[in-house]
């Protein structure tokens, strides 16, 4: 009986990790998708690039990992612009169709991780420098790196929805986010928004994609698994709402990880798509949705 | 020339799920990225029974196709309900879900390590092996395939997919069951992908979950939309072109894993490229290749009056008697104790400021919105809780303010698929009875055309819908309209933003249909329309009823006008 | 439209025109075509590359002295994506089809025996010398050259229960037919030695976090946690344990250096049975392809690539030579499979890197010298030897 | 139709402006024109044009052909936002306050082209004094005003701007008699203080009389009258018009 109260205080405790990073990316792919509509899947390629930025740094350099950690938000956030200007915007002018505008961003997302792997090799690189060390409360134990990835996600959530309420342009994105067209009325530039929620989405994907290498290595298809948990978690919490996508993301990685109290742990990554498939089918607006 | 051969059977095998997809994402503008999970589905079906039950082959793809259509129509019952980005994302939970079974429900699939020599199916006692071999029977279903997709996807039952895919409440308001439609599209693509499936367990005499991956529906959606949607010649070509030529990319002096990364990178680079520069793929779906190019319709020599007459159904006085409708959104009133009565024979019009509940009106007693309270009586039969299509198929009909043609079908077909009760809407008669099929839908075109010829359009027929000026898309409505049979019809705004010598012309056409014997009521802004074509009118304000009586009486009214145009300021 | 279209099939004539022949040549007289199908490409690429690395270091060795007999190879390689049963069947058909390889080098299970079949059909010789699953045995044609999961975990439990006293014995292997062999041979040898398996956790290759799995085998409290999974997962999974809180020993059948790098310090202790490639140890042979392995891409060799060396090194490299000196043609179909076949009714004994020879089995699986090994430091130390099947310790 | 008002004076100019939406043309050939302190009414039927008229004006529609011009420049490629910097504002017939928003938030975004922060707090304060109804409400979420609060910060928005022409789109449109006088009472007070140039589409024709200047009638998307408000009220009949 104990043991099984370890055992739920343990995955709790997983879950709690894996969700905080969860939240991060959906954060950091929701805001993206509140405000263009955009369905940007090619954000996994943003997070691989950005990681694979900070392994060059850390690895090749020899900067330290503070730097790593500069270097993937920097090369996230142009990366992110990158994509914005260069295949998105375009599309934009000839009306491209929803299904069009996502396949445009598949398309990019199997070209670029390809480009990945002819550039860096296949190889699973580490992203080192960080000293891990075990830590246990009471029946929980877990590393100096999940504490890391709690702490970093929960800073940069926070940062994040601070920003978007007290700052000039933080306000500019929820109001086209919330209303385009009025939004337009007011004077705010619909192009130069969609510019900063990408610049701003693909910095926080880069610093998760750092955090996850830490933990998990670095390789071209890396960011294909967190990006579909960023999806999943968008819409368990409901599109558009920041603190939906924190919820969702803290749900989907209880639910995960907490599947473990009744089904073996390789079933994992099927409970999450399991959850997102009942909550699409009961309640599509998510979990937290208004509407 | 094994190796061109088995190539060969791959892009079969893949054209049988690209036009599989093709159906439901070209025809029906369902999207799905769930479909290396049905092919999955009845690769494991057909080697499950084959393994564990001693089925031969021929009954194997039965039991393949069997599950597969079954699998697929259970999705459709949710993915009913969303649309967009949610579709898209209920699939791909669906695919990961098939996927992570795959892998993990180990006693059924033995997971990664997959299920290995699978009966290879035998001719006269000889087991085929060889690509060769393969190469007939592959060939033959894969005709087969297309020929039952061409069959279904230009017969009624494919038009009235594209009109799905292009406007699915104009669909609802034109008499067709949306769900009938979804569902049976659905389980069809899942049958082909079941084909497809079983074929591939026994080429391959080994299955594991590798072959059945989100990058394998990615791979198919891209191959239908490069190639072309609902055009099936385009996904042939996007077979050839996307599983033959990179084979030879095996040829180039370079390291494997090069080739198949600049592999990837070209196809990622031209489906960006691709949603740029030509996002109708490489057989866009008017192209006139890959399907029968069809004569120019002669203009019919008799005028249309004829088929607007009124198919007897009921011959009491009146058409259409509502009583006591409400409705709420939130806090606000919509309608409430809404009554009217629709005259035979006459033409009712509903005025009343913007805002006042008019479409709402229409909405309420073509079911488009549930009444909270009241009933609709259409000659004598309650209506109130009828589903939209089925309240135009008991004879009450609406338009749209906004028009809402299918844009990308052609005029003819737009009228056309309005048509109840056409036997090649069916599947059973679209194969059991070619004849009856093929003389109703002469029938039909020629009726469709008298219809634009009421209109003045049937010079019109071959164009696209969405090319047409805006008047002449609200004559089409008009014929799209009449078409359906339904004896009451109710016109949204039908002469709003058209030009002025086109008002006159729909109005004009709207007193044929009234004398013709059918029941006409409409919602319209420009009172001098009103004025000229209506024999009787309502007042609406608020979601009320607050006078009615004849146009020139009520715009008489100075009560009325001051609602109208606003109180004077103290 | 039309012209678009007509401009298209005239590319994908060309093409055809251009790189059909290329394919054609059939194979010149003097020249033996080895064809491999591996990982090059997806999350198991890294094997691909080592693999054939060792392949063709012995190709190149080969060629340099003369051939076999005269016989120059040729070494051809595709790719099964990791796993990939549709990429390694087409792969398969072309080099067999096209290129008329008679022998055909694979890895991993799956991939290996959706070829298996072909082989058969074409009757030419198929080795494996990465792929474990217990599914691999008794395949015709299909010969492995490394022990399978299945034969060298019994001795794994056999060390915890004799050596650490193992009572509760956990496992966390991969979960298909490698690792669940694995699983399945942990639980048998158990049941013979008086041991009980308390917790049985398959996960899925290459997961990276087994948080879940771990914790419910912590709350299990196990004396021994058996791995059975493969490559870099033994590191991951080692090193998430230590983090997790489980101090007991860790044990398991396979150990690579880059798994070593990601486990870390958490690495030392962990113990396997294997049978194990010493870059450092063994004999002549060793040294020959250690040394000319360094010299052409740096760095020490994993087991990964002497196993593929010493298939064209040690295994086909005899069997030309039998055939020639019989007077046949090594490259007709079916003469290196039947020279296989009649090789091992003879009981001839292939030589190997790993230190004296390794007798190839009828049923398709091998024997090799094996050991216990401990993690110290960085490195692996012989702590037992396995002799005919006990544990010397 | 004439454009009238040759005195040069005309803050905004429309000529023979065609546009619409994707390949349907809604107005065919306008030109009008507002001169500096006119309240211009635009008025006619539903569908005739009036609001795809406006938007085009203000930039969220592309001019196909014909020109605008503010203030005697060309303005009919720049983006909205420039036309809002240059003092166009508008304010639309639908969705007119940002409902996820609260009631401050919605009126700082009004002052968005305002980069200095005193400048900003100094209108707010202003258009609060002007509008205290919103001064109470200020932290509620504006989606949970009623439609008179709503339309009241929508018009505390565009003031915010500080506007020398504001297009107003049918801002009476779905209020109950008494709020529609209430908000004509605000415009033609806005009017007075700010000394705002408006162009109002509006069907509320009494009303709008009532405080424009000079009236345009619109049908499917070409001019078909342009009078002085006084001439236009002098007919005392409108239904021929609409």
């Amino acid at each position: 009986m104990n043991a099984d109260l370890g055992l739920a205080a343990q995955l709790a405790a997983n879950g709690l990790i894996a969700g905080s990073l969860y939240a991060l990316l959906g954060v950091s792919w929701g805001l993206i998708f509140a405000t263009t509509k955009i369905f940007h899947f090619a954000h996994a390629l943003t997070l691989a690039v950005a990681t694979y930025g900070a392994v060059l740094v850390v690895e090749r350099a020899g900067l330290g990992l503070p730097l790593g950690f500069v270097a993937a938000a920097v090369v996230g956030c142009l990366f992110g612009l990158a994509i914005e200007v260069g295949v998105y915007r375009p599309l934009r002018r000839v009306n491209a169709t929803q299904l069009n505008v996502f396949l445009a961003s598949l398309g990019f997302l199997i070209a670029g991780e390809s480009v990945l792997l002819i550039l860096f090799g296949p190889e699973a690189r580490a992203l080192p420098g960080f000293a891990v060390e075990g830590i246990a409360v009471g029946p929980v134990a877990f590393t100096t790196i999940e504490a890391l990835w709690i702490g970093a996600s929960w800073a940069l959530v926070l940062a994040l929805m601070a920003w978007l309420r007290f700052t000039r342009w933080g306000r500019a994105i929820r109001a086209v986010a919330s209303n385009p067209d009025l939004a337009q009325c007011v004077g705010v530039d619909r192009a130069r928004v969609f510019v900063l929620v990408f610049a701003v989405g693909s910095t926080l994907a880069g610093i998760g994609g750092a955090l996850i290498a830490l933990r998990d290595t670095a390789s071209p298809f890396m960011g294909v698994q967190p990006v579909l948990a960023a999806f999943i978690a968008v819409f368990l919490g409901g599109i558009g709402s920041i603190p939906g996508a924190i919820a969702g993301g803290l749900v989907l990685g209880l639910a995960e990880n907490m599947g473990g109290l009744f089904l073996p742990g390789h079933w994992q990554g099927v409970i999450a798509f399991v959850v997102l498939f009942v909550v699409l089918v009961v309640r599509p607006s998510g979990l937290f949705g208004a509407r | 020339m094994e190796f061109w051969v088995h190539v060969l059977n791959f892009i079969l095998l893949l054209s049988i799920l690209g036009v599989s997809l093709n159906l439901l994402l070209g025809y029906a503008g369902l999207v799905s990225m769930a479909h290396g999970a049905f092919f999955g589905v009845g690769a494991y079906a057909a080697a499950i029974v084959s393994r564990d039950l001693g089925v031969p082959f021929p009954l194997t793809l039965v039991v393949a196709v069997a599950v597969t259509t079954a699998v697929a129509a259970a999705v459709t019952l949710p993915a009913l309900r969303v649309y967009g980005e949610y579709l898209i994302l209920l699939t791909l939970a669906f695919q990961m879900v098939i996927y992570g079974l795959m892998l993990s429900w180990t006693d059924l699939t033995a997971g990664r390590t997959g299920i290995a020599g699978i009966a290879r199916p035998a001719v006269l006692g000889t087991p085929m092996t060889t690509p060769t071999q393969f190469l007939p029977l592959i060939a033959v279903l894969t005709a087969v395939a297309f020929a039952v997709a061409w069959r279904i996807g230009e017969s009624p039952f494919g038009r009235v997919l594209k009109a799905l895919r292009d406007d699915e409440r104009a669909t609802l308001a034109i008499g067709k069951s949306v769900l009938r439609y979804k569902v049976a599209v659905f389980a069809i693509s899942g049958a082909f992908a079941g084909v497809a499936g079983g074929l591939f367990a026994h080429y391959q005499a080994f299955i594991n979950p590798f072959s059945f991956t989100l990058d394998r529906s990615i791979f198919l959606v891209a191959l239908v939309v490069l190639g072309g949607t609902a055009n099936l010649l385009g996904t042939f070509v996007g077979a050839v072109l996307f599983v033959g030529l990179p084979e030879m990319l095996r040829f180039i002096q370079m390291r494997q894993d090069v080739v198949d990364a600049v592999r990837n990178v070209i196809f990622g680079g031209l489906l960006v490229l691709f949603m740029r520069f030509r996002p109708e793929g490489l057989v866009p779906e008017h192209s006139r290749l890959g399907r029968r190019r069809r004569p120019a319709p002669p203009p019919p020599d008799v005028s249309g009056a004829v088929v607007i007459a009124r198919t007897a159904r009921g011959d009491g006085a009146t058409a259409l008697v509502a009583q006591g409708l409400a409705k709420h959104f939130g806090g606000i009133r919509a309608a409430e104790d809404l009554s009217l009565t629709l005259p035979r024979g006459q033409v009712t019009a509903l005025v009343g400021p913007n805002g006042a509940g008019k479409t709402t009106v229409f909405n309420l007693l073509t079911g488009f919105l549930p009444a909270e309270t009241g009933t609709v009586t259409l000659e004598g039969r309650d209506v109130t809780r009828l589903a939209p299509w089925r309240a135009v198929r008991a004879g009450l009909a609406r338009s749209f303010q906004d028009v809402r043609l299918f844009e990308r079908m052609t005029v003819l077909d737009n009228v056309l698929v309005a048509i109840p009760d056409q036997p090649g809407e069916r599947l059973g008669p679209l194969f059991f009875a070619p004849g009856r099929v093929a003389r109703a839908e002469r029938d039909n075109r020629e009726r469709s055309l008298r219809y634009l010829a009421f209109v003045g359009l049937a010079q019109r027929a071959s164009d696209v819908a969405g090319a047409l000026s805006f008047g002449e898309q609200k004559l089409v409505a008009l014929a799209r309209l009449l078409a359906t049979e339904a004896d009451v019809l109710l016109l949204d705004e039908p002469a709003s933003g058209v030009d002025p010598q086109w008002v006159a012309r729909i109005l004009g056409l709207i007193r044929q249909c009234a004398e013709a014997g059918r029941t006409v009521c409409l919602v319209e802004h420009n009172l001098e329309a009103v004025l000229a074509v209506a024999d009787h009118a309502y007042f609406m304000e608020a979601g009320r009823i607050i006078a009615e009586g004849p146009p020139e009486r009520l715009m008489a009214d100075a009560r009325l006008a001051e609602i109208y145009f606003g109180k004077g300021r103290r | 439209m039309t012209r678009f279209l007509a401009a298209i099939s005239l590319v994908v004539v060309l093409a055809f025109l251009v790189v059909v022949p290329s394919g054609q040549a059939p194979a010149a007289g003097g020249t033996l075509k080895v064809g491999m199908i591996l990982a090059m490409t997806g999350p198991g690429a890294f094997y691909g590359q080592v693999m054939s690395r060792g392949a063709g270091l012995a190709v190149e060795q080969i060629n340099k002295a003369g051939g076999v007999d005269g016989w120059k190879l040729e070494l051809l390689v595709e790719d099964h994506k990791s796993g990939d049963a549709d990429a390694a069947v087409t792969g398969g058909r072309k080099l067999l089809d096209v290129d008329k390889v008679p022998v055909i080098l694979t890895s991993y299970s799956a991939p290996t025996l959706a070829i298996q079949p072909l082989a058969v059909e074409k009757k030419i010789l198929l080795l494996n010398g990465g792929g474990v699953g217990s599914a691999l045995v008794g395949k015709p044609a299909l010969y492995n050259t490394r022990m399978l999961s299945s034969q060298t975990a019994p001795f794994i439990v056999q060390w915890a229960v004799q050596k650490m006293n193992a009572k509760r014995i956990a496992t966390l292997f991969w979960n298909d037919a490698a690792g669940q062999g694995v699983n399945a041979a942990v639980k048998a040898t158990c049941a013979r030695l008086g041991c009980q398996v308390v917790a049985e956790e398959p996960h899925d290759i290459g997961a990276k976090t087994y948080s879940a799995q771990l914790a419910r085998i912590k709350a299990r409290r196990p004396d021994v946690l058996a791995l059975g999974n493969f490559g870099d997962d033994v590191g991951y999974a080692v090193n998430q344990a230590r983090a997790l809180g489980i101090t007991g020993p860790i044990v398991g059948i396979e150990w690579t250096p880059n798994a070593q790098k990601i486990g870390g310090d958490a690495m030392q202790g962990y113990t396997i049975a294997v049978d194990r490639f010493d870059p450092a140890g063994g004999d002549q042979n060793t040294k020959r392809f250690v040394e000319g392995y360094q010299a052409r891409h740096g760095g020490v060799p994993e087991f990964y690539a002497a196993n593929y060396y010493e298939h064209v090194q040690h295994v086909l490299r005899p069997l030309i030579q039998r055939i020639v000196k019989r007077g046949g043609t090594p490259t007709e179909p079916g003469a290196l499979l039947a020279e296989m076949q009649a090789a091992l009714k003879e009981g001839v004994a292939f030589e190997s890197v790993y230190g004296g020879n390794m007798q190839l089995h009828a049923d398709g699986t091998v024997s090799k010298p094996m050991g216990v090994y401990i993690v110290k430091g960085t490195e692996l130390s012989l702590v037992g030897r396995i002799v005919g099947g006990k544990i010397e310790g | 139709m004439s454009a009238a008002g040759a005195d040069g004076a005309a803050l905004l100019r429309v000529d023979a402006l065609v546009t619409g939406y994707g390949a349907k043309q809604i107005v065919s050939g306008v030109s009008l024109d507002v001169r500096a302190g006119e309240v211009v009414c635009l008025m006619g039927h539903n569908g005739a044009g009036k609001t795809t008229l406006v938007k085009a004006v203000f930039g969220l529609l592309p001019v196909w052909q014909g020109s605008v011009s503010f203030d005697g420049d060309p303005i009919e490629r720049t983006s909205s936002a420039e036309r809002v910097r240059r003092g166009l504002a508008l304010v639309p017939q639908e969705r007119f306050v940002f409902a996820d928003l609260s009631v401050a938030e919605n009126l700082d975004l009004g002052a968005f082209s305002v980069t200095d922060a005193r400048v900003a707090q100094e209108r707010r304060d202003k258009v609060l004094a002007l509008l205290p109804v919103l001064a109470e409400r200020r932290r509620q979420l504006a989606g949970t005003l009623s439609g008179g609060e709503q339309r009241m910060l929508s018009l505390g928005m565009a003031l915010m701007m500080r506007p020398r022409l504001l297009l107003l789109d049918e801002p009476s449109l779905g209020l109950s008699p008494l709020l529609v006088e209430r908000i004509m009472a605000t415009i033609e007070r806005i009017v007075r203080e700010e000394r705002v140039t408006v162009l109002l589409v509006e069907q509320n024709v009494h009303q709008a009389l009532s405080i424009a200047d000079r009236v345009y009638i619109v049908r499917t998307g070409r001019l078909i009258l342009e009078e002085t408000a006084a001439a236009m009220a002098a007919r005392g009949e409108w239904w021929d018009l609409f």
